[in-house]
């Protein structure tokens, strides 16, 4: 097992605020010195355009960026030419929503999504349904907050020609069993489209047993730069995928009338790429393959497991999401009436950092029956005392507000 | 006092839970929605306008107990002004909170949101209706 | 005026590698220390995810993340409010495309674009072009590499919906009249749609003088990191332009089957953006400006000028572009029948770094001519030694392969 | 010797400037095109096979001094050879341009481009005619 308080001392972060509890990873995860430096050093030895350029310098940053794609690779268990290079989790939703979408969608034909998607796995298909006359259909969720599995049998017809659906929920926490859901729609002739954004950066991905097309993650939420996500998609469908952006890099013959284009993962990183961010990513992906991936999902889960204990300690807090093994280290909650936004700031007088709002998952609220939650999130370089130091900040706030409530 | 004792006094947290002119206005002249993208926070700002004069002002929606009350107590203060006084209250109540200014008398208990200045991240939050305010003025003036 | 050689200190990759001349600041520039420890600084003190945090930490990653977007439009004479920021002149140039074209072009409309356009302003326009039904035509080139200007005159006309033109060509260094071309095709109800990737780095750009109703630019190719660019609207224009990429913070309201969208420029960034790439950008830009964005372009064309001189010095060699005020930092070349890339291999030898082959200009090269040049380019960093050490290596160059030429 | 001496010899020169077999091939059984999109060059190989064997190899298209020499000697070694021979001689050709191998006696002539190994920037040219070969015997093999 790993050390968390020996892994947070690898974050700088900590060091300019020490008595900083950071609760909000699953919006975006601090970084490693490892991935700083990794980025300074690329800049300050390494940088030109990849791909095009005939001399030492060039050669040596395409091999940097080359070099982070098989790590990427690695991370997920895949081939690096599987794997496209994107700014973040939902560019990469919106290249499969586009590029797939816009070719082979129809009117009359079904996007099976879930109440629980995030907005990156919801609008880009509405807009590309609005483009082509395909509508939604949303599997709904039980009252623990789990997928209901009986609705998502009764959804799925062969009208269904998409399942977009998140393998971890970044408000419920709940784990999906994507790869039961993946080989049922797929059976059903269905392209599916897993949203890895919350579940890459915490749990073991070998994305060929998902039984999925295609995996969206961001890579600045687990521990890599902004700017650098990835697209997995399996050898033949990203071979069946037309271009989605257009430019540089990603043809072969290009006439003032036409183009072909290149092979993938090529086509679909149309013009300068976030070099400096991927070799970032690429960092980050050793960091976490050497801390092994299992124990970040054992450390998360502890964590997890200890808080929702502590937290049933706090009088009028309202815990969402499923109690089991199927979850990982995401609390929503609410404090009785109180709106979550005074809640977080009396929880950052404390140095708690909690985020507030709709989380990007304005219909899963809508079903939770309020608008908005606060939500705590763990990552590896959490520890037991800010589970405490949460639990007190709340105990505090409930007196603060006691009148209230 | 501690920043959050300065924040949430008795004037807000009283308007937060009990707003003033909360509720649809009928026959309202102008009616605009305002969205808080950060937190979700939305409201529903309806004024009936008559001779220049704001008449009557209500509004609807959720939010946290900053943008309530200054939702509640603005909707109090601008009853009676006409659209250039309004447009005034709006500049005088943005430089304290935006600004970091002393309150000016004129806004009366919305002086209770000063803190505010002194939490980035609630500005937007007290000044939610505000903007409201001033894009429905902006609506209602023949241009 | 700056000096060179000063400016030159600033850049630690120059440091590492002391013989390099670096001649290919046109695909990418090299980055001064500002920008390199304006992300650090971000990263080990600022990081959370921007917009939707309630806590410090967040609010200042918020605002490092919106100041930068002020001095973006300060860089480029605009208002914030009008800064999209999106990774790279590409994507720039896509999102107009897609979110403007899928919309409104159909069934012979025009667009309009030119035969020295980079694939990114070409390729984008192709693929909604099949969409919709559009037709693309191509102001051709006069002999010297200008625009033909009677030609264009010919080519507008009220079928022509999008008028997409570079202001300065990656090949061939011409700055084109875009301001007179702009106001032509405005006024015949055409969309103007400005490529500014090699402009907005070398010379002062007001993007309100262009008369254009979009402006693209990249940020690495102006001493900022990769990752990182600006689509910049006229206020009207993109309040009218409908979404592009779909998800997270560009949303108003959001049920399973149809979303409200956000006011500009929040509904053209979808997702957590490239918030440490766009700080960088705009310590850049900051960085830029204090050198003064004349100053940078008169130090160009000085540096041209004197290249231009000592390059005609050179047997066999082939220049290409024109030869007059309007034309930037930009030297495309041959040697004999040599193929560029063996000239390059030599250069490269010899410490001088420039790029080869056809520079994402297909049709440019097919109407030179040829199938690929080599290409020597300039920046802020560049001195006339640099252009000496040139000089001399394609004599050596020449030399090495003179029973071949 | 510097490195470009070692890289640009003397027999490779003179395949550049007189590729042999270059044009295309009436009656080829395969033909598939390559590209370096790193530069732009382009090939098309073709290849009569039969039997079994490749009986004639010929190739067009546009490229340096590297790429070009490769593909005329490529051409010039492969005839006569059965598909697995082929192969066998990409996989030795790649083992001195990649991995930086001593030259398999095999290869012959093609040893003159063994200094592309230490020019990672030249890798992909020298073997823009040896992809398009193991595509072009994918196709040509019945599966
Ligand atoms: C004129 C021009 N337009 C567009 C681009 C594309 O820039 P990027 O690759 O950064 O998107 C370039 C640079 O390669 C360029 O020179
Ligand atoms: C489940 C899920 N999907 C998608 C996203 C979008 O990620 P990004 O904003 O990095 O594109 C997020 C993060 O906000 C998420 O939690």
């Amino acid at each position: 097992m790993f050390d968390p308080a020996a892994v947070k001392r690898d974050f700088p972060i900590f060091e300019h605020h020490p008595d900083l509890v950071f609760l909000d990873s699953a919006a975006s995860s601090q970084k490693p010195r490892a991935v700083v430096e990794a980025t300074v050093r690329y800049y300050e030895h390494d940088h030109a355009n990849v791909h095009r350029g005939a001399y030492g310098l060039s050669m040596r940053a395409t091999e940097a960026y080359e070099t982070a794609r098989q790590r990427m690779a690695r991370f997920l268990g895949a081939e690096a030419d599987e794997v496209v290079f994107v700014r973040n989790a939902t560019e990469a939703l919106n290249l499969v929503a586009y590029a797939w979408g816009l070719e082979h969608l129809r009117g009359g034909d079904e996007i099976l999504v879930t109440e629980m998607e995030h907005h990156a796995n919801l609008v880009p298909w509405q807009l590309v349904a609005a483009r082509t006359g395909a509508r939604i259909k949303a599997v709904p969720l039980t009252a623990e907050g789990r997928l209901d599995l009986d609705a998502f049998a009764t959804l799925l017809s062969k009208r269904t020609r998409v399942f977009a659906v998140t393998q971890m929920s970044n408000v419920l926490g709940t784990v999906n069993p994507v790869a039961e859901l993946a080989a049922a729609a797929r059976e059903r002739g269905a392209l599916v489209v897993v949203d890895g954004a919350q579940a890459a950066p915490h749990l073991p991905v070998r994305v060929r047993e998902l039984n999925a097309d295609f995996y969206a993650l961001s890579g600045h939420k687990m521990l890599g730069p902004t700017g650098a996500g990835v697209l997995w998609g399996r050898r033949e469908a990203l071979a069946d995928l037309p271009p989605f952006l257009g430019g540089g890099s990603m043809i072969e013959e290009v006439t003032i009338e036409r183009s072909s284009y290149a092979p993938p993962p090529q086509r679909f990183e149309a013009g300068t790429p976030a070099i400096a961010e991927a070799v970032g990513l690429g960092a980050a992906a050793d960091y976490l393959m050497r801390l092994g991936m299992e124990n970040v999902w054992a450390h998360d889960r502890a964590l997890l497991e200890y808080a929702l204990e502590r937290l049933d300690e706090v009088p009028d807090l309202h815990l969402y999401g499923p109690r089991g093994a199927d979850r990982g280290g995401v609390i929503a909650f609410n404090l009785g009436r109180l709106h979550p936004h005074d809640l977080a700031t009396a929880l950052d007088e404390r140095g708690v950092a909690v985020r507030t709002g709709h989380h990007c998952a304005q219909p899963l609220h809508r079903r939770l029956g309020v608008a908005a939650t606060a939500r705590a999130s763990f990552y590896v370089y959490n520890t037991p005392s800010d589970v405490d130091r949460l639990v007190e900040a709340l105990l505090e706030a409930r007196k603060f507000f006691a009148d209230w409530l | 006092m501690s920043l959050l004792e300065e924040l949430y006094r008795e004037t807000i947290m009283q308007h937060a839970q009990r707003p003033h002119n909360f509720g649809p206005l009928e026959g309202a002249t102008v009616k605009v929605g305002g969205h808080n993208p950060s937190c979700g926070d939305q409201i529903e700002l309806y004024l009936k306008i008559e001779d220049g004069r704001i008449a009557e002002a209500r509004f609807t929606g959720h939010g946290c107990a900053i943008s309530q009350s200054s939702a509640s107590m603005m909707t109090d203060l601008i009853r009676g002004r006409t659209l250039d006084e309004a447009l005034e209250l709006e500049r005088k109540f943005k430089a304290m909170v935006v600004e970091g200014e002393p309150p000016a008398p004129e806004l009366g208990d919305l002086s209770a949101l000063q803190g505010v200045a002194k939490l980035h991240a609630r500005v937007k939050c007290a000044t939610l209706a505000w903007n409201a305010l001033e894009q429905a003025i902006e609506e209602a003036r023949p241009s």
